[in-house]
């Protein structure tokens, strides 16, 4: 493998992991849920992103054929992570509302 | 077509069963005539292959062409073949009987139950452990679900119970097939036979997976105390259905027969296994059976609890490997198997007769129905073992083969005491059943059995005469089984063939 | 006629990409028969998705679909710094930017899109008011934020979809 | 490796027998569950453990033992198949019974 | 170098999902929990692969793609739990 | 005639016609009874020319096949006793045949009357006809159940039906013993033909099983004859009609158990535990029964207890266990069939014309019945061992053997006295019987007027009577020769010389018999003191205590099951882990076991990280357990792991679809958990805690001990097969896959059985079920308001086709690389869930098809047809074929019709995932319900 290959893979790598970290570094240092939610929703997909592309370059790189299906992971965590960001904050306001005596959503009422 | 007969069996009632699913839109008729043409079939190709294997060695299929022990065979010798041909009798005098109206009281009756005779007749004909365990599950998931049908509290709780502990069991089940296969690595039963004998000194995972499998099939069979789950169970099974499981618990026991005969050979590691607990358990639970049905309050309950009495009996013989035992337990089997059926299905019907009275043992009004009557003396003496019905000539043929056991005083007191008890419980209750009258029920509930359901009766009840009657060819052929059953190393060399020699093993760490 | 056989154009190619992709784009065949799947999908998945809006402008949305690439980047750099530095100096605020779309899915490409990038995640439209309720993890001034989401996000998604 | 296996197998184990024993339909469910995965990977370790050699056909690979993987994917499917039907039967059972106790002790 | 960075590479997931189950474990709100198992599934996906580069095996990659597709439904679901109980209606 | 046949047809026919009666009933209970006359006829008819020779002294032997291979044959024997037996029964069946037709007047059911009596007449037949001591045992036990159903005659009498529970518990019960006693005999000698019994004597006796396999046999007799303590089922029987008491319980039912004593004497007496047993038996049962038959005030109870105690004195006689002993016991044999037979049908009488049977009651009918008086007195006097009788003949050599038996020579006189006082009370009984119903006064208060009953109906009776005459005046003329043959049957040797008289002049039987009359008719003047004595002693009524006994067990047996099967099912499971530890345990530790521990792998750091986390999970779920939802979350946590060590170690497959089932599970977990209730309450047993925790611990300990020292274990399996032939024979590189669909492409056919059950399930069992949905959440909290959420409604359709694609994609690749149907199915399935919770139920299911069972079916019919297929090319049920095809442009496609096995796998995944899920969440649908 070309070396500077490796080395992009390597550093995507290492980016991919520590953006996954720091992420879950988010989540479990930060105050409340809302500001916790902000690591896995970004932090982590990049990390996610960033090591797949890794995987793509480093296969395309040593096997005949292209790598191109770590694409197909990235495509799909970016249409699922905001979903999952979107329910869990409306769960957590609704469960944090509903608490202090009103339904977040009565006010459509 | 005579290469494919051993799967015929499995193959009919699955196909009935797709076309019931297809056919959903036209009615409960055609679900009804798919149903009773199929197993009417089912019951040909059953008899066609009792014929085969007696007339042949063990009939080997080997599905998708791959021999054993690398696919999956079917392996037919007459014991299969036997227990093969009652299934298919029980299913159609069952279905029969629920095709006069039971199959309508809740969804998908028909391809269920031709799906639990495609896990009943799998079970009995496969040769593979693993595959065991599948067919085990369909049996398995059928039966819950059939089970179920008609809905209510009792079937519901009862079926929790059933389920739970049937899935506890499937675990059981996986573990040890992990641990055989694990040890030996094999799964089909011949193959398993044939390491056991050659299994070096380090033995005692080999040990714990065979013991850990009969714990398995001893829960099918309800030894005590894993029986707890049966009389709940069958008692809250409607009428046909609760019919039909009365084989489950042989498959339980003719599963711990045939791996005691041909896996648990006198001179391998397993040879020991059944000795010194499986005796005092089995003759546990026929005292417990005979005590539940003198204590139970309706008869159905009394019955679930003869099919309890009857495993119990059954249970008995693995522990002795002797042809003559099991040719004499086989026998048993066919006669306790009828009559049990026979027993649910009157129980339903003069339940229906005696209506909010249902079939507890109370007083009621005169059934007007003498031949309900006649059914449940007839399946009630051959139950208790009263001659001259084939129930009799079980218990003579257990107490004889059985005389030489060591274990004689022990086994004939409880075979014959539990005997009295039942004979006393099924003579008080159906006295009040029948014969006494009560004058706040003047009037019986005048119900039409109908043709279907009195064949479906008669056809279960039959045998109790039949058998006797024809004890010989029947006695010759379970005793032909029996010596089949115990001369492991044709089986062996017919599932194996040529693979007996050059099956390539690789060592793995 | 091109819209009856393909209804769905951006769905489609949106569908042989990923089948290419999949696929690592092997060979001639598996990528003929990801185009037919790419034609048939549409069809069957139709009903599942009535009134569809279509993308008018495709040269727009790969700019914007870059542009939003680049800000996932920024973004998580921005967040990074946040997560490991002094959790007190943040300021998080709940936001509620008002729209000027009117279209549900319009709205829910708006929230994805906010969600995945700087800081913010949506929470809700509301589709009364044609809200949308915003976190954001360090939002000194929201109203900045707001206008940052409408020219950056709103404006474009708007025009992609002509809505 | 094989013995942390086999304190996984076993953790899970205890922990699904002592669920199966709480008098619930759900602690039941979850119990089953959990003991299903401890039962699935005992099958699995029948193969024995080998790392890197996935069973797909390819030049110049070893490969781990193929057929308990196969066991295995029948057994989780069947089990599958098990707990839903075990689900259903337990929203029956709440439905007749008012309650979701399977421990006749405790019911009145 | 590559196999190095691989190796950080697991150590970080692998302290990643430790952290991820310490917020699962601590809680407080049901809330946090789902969030931090979301985020587990995410760095699974990452840990996969991760795992297939250094076995250069393409082997692992469906696993990958079946979370990343799948596993959000779990999220999801639950939090359709919290906010309605009934998930489909 | 070939006598053999004649033998054989004898029971065919007797059986046979049995129905007959039933059947005939319809045309008149003339035609019934009729029937019944023509089959005893007809019985007796073919037994007739068979008569001269067994006088002869031939054994007439027949014999049929049954069960040859456990000793059980239809073989028929007629020797004397047989024919003397087969005599009594035909003879006096045909009597009560007459009597009955007239007694049971007015009665509806004289055809099933008929058809019992006729069972039970072919069944005694059959006792005494056998050869075969098996075939024995099963007419033995007929007797038993056909008399049951005679005694429970009158089935809406709780008296008759107890009585006849009471008589089929102890004559049932005994016939176990004389079961288990004849199977033990028959092993003795080698064989269960009576022919080779009686001639193994001195094997028998010497034999080690002699004394219990005796006792068993002595069981059977004892019960059946109404021996002490076995006695009181009779008296009981008495609730049957008086013709069933003529029958069974004078001539035939309790004379079985004595005609076994005789048929078996060769074989089984001549040891001391004989006589002491059967004599003793006989004595006290003879003096005991003797005595309680002097305080009967009802007048077959009378008959009744005189009946057993002349049973207990023919038991005595063959206990006595010398030659002229046995000739006097079959000779009372027949005496007191006869006598008793017409005493039964006289009391009959009265009965029938009294409307009562005490005797308090009854009084003087001599002038208003004096025919019946007449007859009814001579046949008493018989019985009281009055000379010119014949009662007085068997009763003369009965005190004849008592004098000077062998065995007492000290206390010579203690056996003659205690016979002597034996004749007392018969005497005095006999006395009762004949003064206090005939004579004594008038009669008090009787439901109606007595008169002569009908003339026919009498003369049962005046033909018996007339026998005890003949018999008792002429018995070397009359009863000589049958008692001849008979008694040598019995004997089986050349007979003791003996003459049958009625006068041998004053010897001490004689003079034995003389006191009998003077103390007997003493005692009976003596009586009124004697009543007034014996009232005041306690009473105890057999059917109280036997029907106390059989509540106490039945209460025994809810009591005992209560305790162990109290309807917990978490004691099921206890009991079923306990069991198999405690099974398990055993087997382990029976067997040698060194495993030689090969570590193969050494542990690294992620596999630490990974266990840590299993068990922070576990931990997790088992100390959250009672908040399910976050209990759920944890299980997820431990799916993904299970996932990962699948990963770990080469499971692609596994992994792909622990993952997927994770997700579907997840989902069928929370739409229960809406019902559910959301948390479990506290456990307070602690014990109960401590006990579940322990079989855990060990269960765990167990199995994780288990798979250390497999995965530790070298073996040698079969699986290179595989991984050789999955390329060159399966078709494919994804050996798993291959074995799925091919190699063991029948498992995947019952798993997706199953599945499609699971599917069909749901349909089954949540239709129209109603579940009460809440209307908030654990914590109280009411649902949020809205009902799909806009970005999970909008992105999911997109996402749709996405997923399509993918699973499409993973279906494809399946046979060479991970994936498949299943998991494709799954990912499919989950797809269109993901509809049903972004759009809800109406949504999604609106653009599903609904008849989803018909998809589940064709899935079944793709995996199953595509194995048909191969059948009817003459191949194995499914047999697959794969190939390549090469075509322009796209080159190498590769096929294999286990792909359409796996397209099977998939529709019927996807159905079966649509059909669970979308009945569950149907149930909140139902309007009205959700309050
Ligand atoms: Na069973
Ligand atoms: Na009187």
């Amino acid at each position: 493998m070309n070396p500077a290959i490796e080395f992009l893979v390597a550093v995507l790598i290492l980016l991919g992991a520590l953006f996954a970290l720091l992420g879950s570094v988010g989540l479990a240092r930060l105050p409340d849920f809302f500001t916790r939610l902000h690591g896995p929703t970004k932090a982590t997909t990049l990390g996610v992103g960033a090591m797949a592309l890794a995987s793509a370059i480093y296969f395309t790189a040593t096997q005949p054929d292209f790598s191109l299906h770590e694409i197909a992971v990235m495509i799909f965590l970016f249409i699922t992570a905001p979903v999952s960001a979107h329910l869990l904050a409306k769960a957590a306001l609704h469960r944090h509302s509903a608490e202090h005596g009103r339904d977040v959503n009565d006010t459509n009422e | 077509m005579t290469q494919h007969a051993a799967i015929l069996p499995i193959l009919i009632p699955f196909a009935a069963a797709l076309l019931q699913l297809a056919a959903k839109g036209y009615g409960i008729t055609t679900q009804r005539s798919i149903g009773l043409v199929a197993v009417l079939l089912g019951v040909c190709a059953a008899t066609w292959l009792v014929w085969l294997a007696d007339t042949g060695g063990v009939l080997v299929y080997a599905l998708g062409n791959w021999a054993a022990p690398f696919g999956i065979v079917l392996a037919v010798d007459r014991l299969a073949a036997m227990m093969v041909l009652l299934t298919a009798l029980l299913s159609a005098a069952a279905l029969l009987y629920a095709s006069a109206g039971f199959d309508q009281r809740g969804r998908h009756f028909h391809p269920l139950f031709q799906l639990q005779i495609v896990g009943l007749q799998g079970a009995f004909l496969t040769g593979d452990l693993f595959n065991l365990f599948v067919f085990f599950e369909v049996m398995l998931l059928a039966s819950y679900v059939l089970l179920a049908h008609g809905g209510g509290m009792a079937r519901t709780r009862a079926g929790l119970a059933y389920v739970v502990l049937n899935l506890a069991g499937s675990a059981l089940f996986l573990i040890a097939l992990g641990m055989l296969y694990g040890t030996l690595g094999t799964l089909n039963l011949a193959d398993v036979a044939l390491r056991l004998q050659t299994l070096d000194d380090n033995h005692a995972l080999a040990r714990l997976a065979c013991i850990l499998l009969i714990a398995v099939f001893a829960l099918k069979a309800a030894l005590l105390p894993l029986s707890f789950w049966l009389p709940h169970a069958y008692a809250a099974a409607g009428a046909p259905v609760a019919a039909l499981f009365v084989i489950m618990t042989k498959v339980g026991i003719v599963s711990i027969m045939r791996v005691q005969a041909i896996a648990f050979a006198p001179a391998s590691a397993t040879a020991d296994l059944l000795d010194g607990w499986l005796l005092p358990l089995a003759l546990a639970t026929v005292l417990l059976a005979a005590l539940g049905a003198l204590a139970a309050p309706r008869l159905r309950d009394l019955t679930a609890w003869l099919v309890l009495a009857s495993a119990g009996t059954l249970l008995i013989t693995p522990v002795f490997p002797q042809a003559q035992v099991s040719a004499a337990a086989l026998y048993y089997l066919l006669q306790s198997t009828f009559v049990a059926a026979a027993l649910f299905l009157v129980a339903a019907l003069v339940a229906e007769r005696r209506g909010e009275l249902s079939d507890l043992f109370q007083s009621g009004p005169r059934l007007h129905a003498p031949w309900l009557g006649f059914a449940f003396l007839l399946a009630a003496a051959s139950a208790v073992g009263l001659p001259p019905f084939a129930g009799f000539l079980g218990k003579l043929m257990l107490l004889s083969a059985l005389r030489d056991s060591g274990q004689a005083t022990a086994i004939w007191f409880v075979l014959l005491f539990a005997g009295l008890l039942l004979m006393l419980a099924l003579g008080k209750n159906g006295g009040r059943l029948f014969w006494e009258r009560s004058p706040h029920h003047p009037h019986a509930i005048a119900v039409p059995a109908g043709w279907r359901r009195a064949i479906a009766v008669t056809l279960l009840v039959s045998p109790a005469l039949l058998l006797a009657l024809f004890a010989r060819p029947v006695a010759d052929y379970t005793a032909r089984a029996a010596a089949q059953l115990h001369q492991p190393q044709a089986y062996i060399s017919a599932v194996l063939g040529e693979n007996r020699a050059t099956v390539q093993r690789e060592v793995r760490p | 006629m091109m819209r009856r056989l393909l209804p769905r154009p951006a769905l489609s190619i949106s569908l042989f990409l990923l089948w290419a992709a999949l696929s690592n784009a092997a060979s001639f065949a598996s990528l003929l028969l990801g185009a037919l799947l790419a034609l048939l999908l549409p069809f069957i998945v139709s009903p599942f998705w009535p009134d569809a809006l279509h993308i008018q402008r495709p040269a727009l949305a790969l700019r914007f679909a870059a542009r939003i690439g680049w800000d996932i980047l920024l973004a998580n750099w921005a967040v990074a710094r946040r997560v490991v530095g002094p959790v007190a100096a943040l300021h998080p605020a709940f936001i509620e930017v008002p729209l000027d779309l009117r279209d549900p899915f319009a709205a829910t490409v708006l929230g994805s899109v906010v969600s995945l990038t700087p800081g913010t995640v949506s929470i809700d439209v509301d589709r009364e008011r044609w809200v949308l309720q915003v976190h954001a993890l360090d939002a000194p001034d929201p109203q900045a934020l707001i206008r940052e989401i409408k020219q950056r996000y709103e404006t474009p998604i708007r025009e992609i979809f002509a809505c | 490796m094989e013995a942390l296996l086999a304190i996984a197998i076993g953790l899970l184990t205890a922990c699904g027998v002592f669920l199966m024993l709480r008098p619930r339909t759900f602690s039941l469910v979850l119990g089953l569950t959990l003991l299903s995965y401890a039962v699935n990977l005992f099958l699995f370790a029948g193969g024995r453990l080998k790392m890197d050699a996935p069973p797909l056909i390819r030049d110049g690979a070893n490969y781990t033992d193929p057929l308990p993987q196969a066991l295995v994917l029948t057994a989780i499917v069947i089990g599958f198949g098990m707990t839903a039907y075990l689900v259903m039967l337990a929203l029956r059972a709440l439905a007749e019974s008012g309650d979701d106790n399977v421990d006749a002790k405790e019911k009145s | 170098m590559l196999n190095i960075a691989i190796e950080i590479g697991f150590v970080l997931i692998g302290l990643a999902m430790l952290l991820n189950l310490w917020r699962l474990l601590q809680g407080p709100d049901i809330t946090d929990r789902i969030l931090a198992l979301d985020t587990l599934n995410i760095n699974a996906i990452a840990l996969l692969v991760l795992y297939g580069i250094r076995e250069a095996s393409s082997a692992y990659f469906e696993g990958a793609l079946i979370l990343a597709a799948m596993g959000f439904v779990a999220t999801i679901a639950l939090c359709k739990y919290l906010l309605r109980g009934d998930i489909i209606e | 005639m070939d006598p053999t046949f004649s033998l054989i047809a004898i029971l065919v026919i007797a059986l046979t016609a049995s129905p007959l009666p039933l059947l005939m009933q319809r045309f008149g209970r003339g035609h019934a009874a009729l029937a019944t006359v023509l089959v005893m006829s007809a019985c007796l008819a073919l037994l007739l020319p068979l008569v001269p020779a067994v006088m002869n002294g031939t054994t007439l032997l027949a014999s049929f096949s049954w069960l040859p291979d456990w000793g059980l044959a239809l073989s028929f024997r007629l020797d004397g006793l047989g024919l003397m037996f087969s005599l009594l029964i035909l003879g006096i069946g045909l009597l009560v045949t007459l009597y009955a037709y007239y007694y049971l007047d007015g009665h509806d059911h004289l055809g099933r009357f008929y058809t019992l009596l006729l069972l039970f007449m072919s069944s005694m037949l059959g006792v005494v006809l056998s050869e075969n001591l098996l075939l024995l045992v099963v007419f033995w036990e007929l007797t038993s159940l056909s008399s049951f159903l005679l005694i429970s005659y009158k089935r809406e009498s709780y008296e008759s039906r107890l009585a006849a529970r009471i008589a089929l518990a102890v004559t049932g019960g005994g016939g176990l013993a004389l079961f288990a006693g004849v199977l033990l005999l028959g092993h003795i000698v080698g064989s269960f033909e009576l022919t080779q019994v009686l001639a193994a004597g001195e094997q028998i006796r010497a034999h080690a099983l002699y004394e219990i396999m005796l006792i068993l046999v002595l069981l059977g007799v004892f019960t059946k004859s109404a021996q002490f303590p076995f006695h009181f089922w009779l008296p009981q029987a008495m609730a049957a009609p008086t013709p069933v008491s003529a029958y069974l319980h004078s001539a035939t039912m309790v004379k079985a158990g004595v005609f076994l004593l005789a048929r078996l004497y060769p074989a089984l007496a001549g040891s001391d535990l004989w006589f002491w047993l059967v004599s003793g038996t006989g004595a006290l049962t003879l003096l005991y029964a003797a005595y309680l038959a002097f305080y009967r005030y009802d007048f077959k109870g009378l008959l009744a207890y005189s009946t057993i105690s002349h049973l207990g004195l023919i038991t005595l006689l063959f206990g006595l266990d010398t030659p002229l002993s046995v000739v006097a016991g079959v000779f009372h044999i027949i005496n007191h069939a006869i006598f008793k037979a017409s005493l039964f049908m006289a009391a009959g009488i009265v009965d029938h014309e009294c409307g009562t049977r005490d005797m308090r009651r009854v009084n003087g009918l001599f002038k208003f019945m004096p025919i019946t008086a007449t007859l009814a007195i001579v046949a008493a006097g018989s019985m009281a061992g009055v000379p010119l009788l014949n009662g007085f003949l068997s009763k003369e050599m009965f005190f004849a053997e008592t004098v000077g038996h062998p065995v007492f020579d000290e206390m010579s006189w203690l056996l003659p006295a205690f016979a002597t006082l034996a004749g007392i009370l018969a005497v005095a009984y006999s006395s009762r019987f004949i003064h206090d119903v005939f004579f004594n006064g008038d009669p008090v208060n009787l439901p109606r007027k007595p008169h002569e009953p009908p003339r026919w109906m009498r003369a049962p009776v005046e033909v018996l009577v007339a026998m005890c005459l003949l018999v008792g005046i002429f018995p070397q003329w009359s009863i000589a020769p049958i008692l001849n043959v008979a008694a040598g049957a019995v004997l089986q040797q050349p007979l003791p010389a003996f003459h049958l008289a009625i006068w041998h002049g004053f010897n001490a039987p004689f003079m034995m018999s003389l006191l009998a009359l003077a103390g007997g008719i003493g005692l009976y003047v003596m009586r009124k003191p004697l009543y007034a004595f014996y009232d005041r002693l306690p009473t105890i009524h057999a059917s109280i205590v036997f029907e106390r006994a059989y509540e106490n067990l039945v209460t025994f047996a809810r009591t005992l099951l209560a305790g162990l099967d109290n309807g917990s099912l978490q004691r099921y499971l206890a009991l079923f882990f306990a069991f198999v530890l405690a099974l398990g345990g055993w087997a382990w530790w029976s067997a040698p076991s060194a495993a030689p521990a090969v570590v193969t792998q050494t542990a690294d750091a992620a596999s630490l990280v990974a266990l840590g986390m299993l068990m922070l999970a576990a931990f997790g779920v088992v100390s959250q357990h009672r908040k399910r939802l976050t209990a759920i979350v944890f299980t997820s946590v431990i799916g993904l792991i299970v996932a990962l060590i699948f990963v770990r170690f080469s499971a692609p497959d596994l992994a792909l679809t622990q993952l997927v089932v994770e997700v579907v599970s997840i989902v069928l977990l929370l739409l229960a958990l809406y019902y559910l209730p959301p948390t479990s309450p506290a456990e307070e047993d602690l014990p109960r805690i401590v006990r579940d925790a322990l079989l855990a611990l060990t269960a765990g300990v167990g199995l994780g001990a288990a798979s250390y020292v497999l995965l530790t274990t070298p073996f040698e399996t079969i699986s290179g097969f595989y991984l050789a032939q999955a390329v060159p024979g399966g078709g494919g590189s994804n050996v798993v896959n291959v074995i799925l669909v091919d190699f063991r492409g029948f498992d995947t056919l019952g798993e997706i059985t199953v599945l499609a059950m699971v599917g069909l399930a749901a349909h089954a069992l949540l239709d129209q079920l109603i579940l009460k949905a809440p209307t908030h959440d654990s914590e109280g909290r009411h649902w949020a308001r809205e009902r799909h959420p806009l970005f999970l409604e909008m992105l999911m359709r997109p996402l749709l086709p996405l997923a399509l694609m993918v699973s499409i994609y993973i279906f494809l690749r399946g046979h060479n690389l991970p994936g498949g149907g299943f998991v494709a199915g799954l990912v499919t399935g989950v797809a269109l869930i993901l509809q049903y919770l972004a759009s809800g139920i109406g949504f999604a299911s609106a653009r599903l098809p609904q008849r989803l069972p018909l998809f589940l079916a064709a899935g079944l019919a793709c995996a199953g047809g595509i194995g048909a297929a191969s059948s009817l090319l003459g191949f194995p049920f499914l047999t697959t074929a794969h190939g390549h095809l090469t075509l322009p442009l796209l080159g190498d496609i590769e096929l294999a019709s286990a792909l359409i096995f796996d397209l099977g796998v998939y529709l019927v995944v996807v159905s079966v995932v649509l059909m669970v899920l979308a009945d569950l969440g149907k149930l909140s649908v139902h309007e009205g319900v959700k309050s």
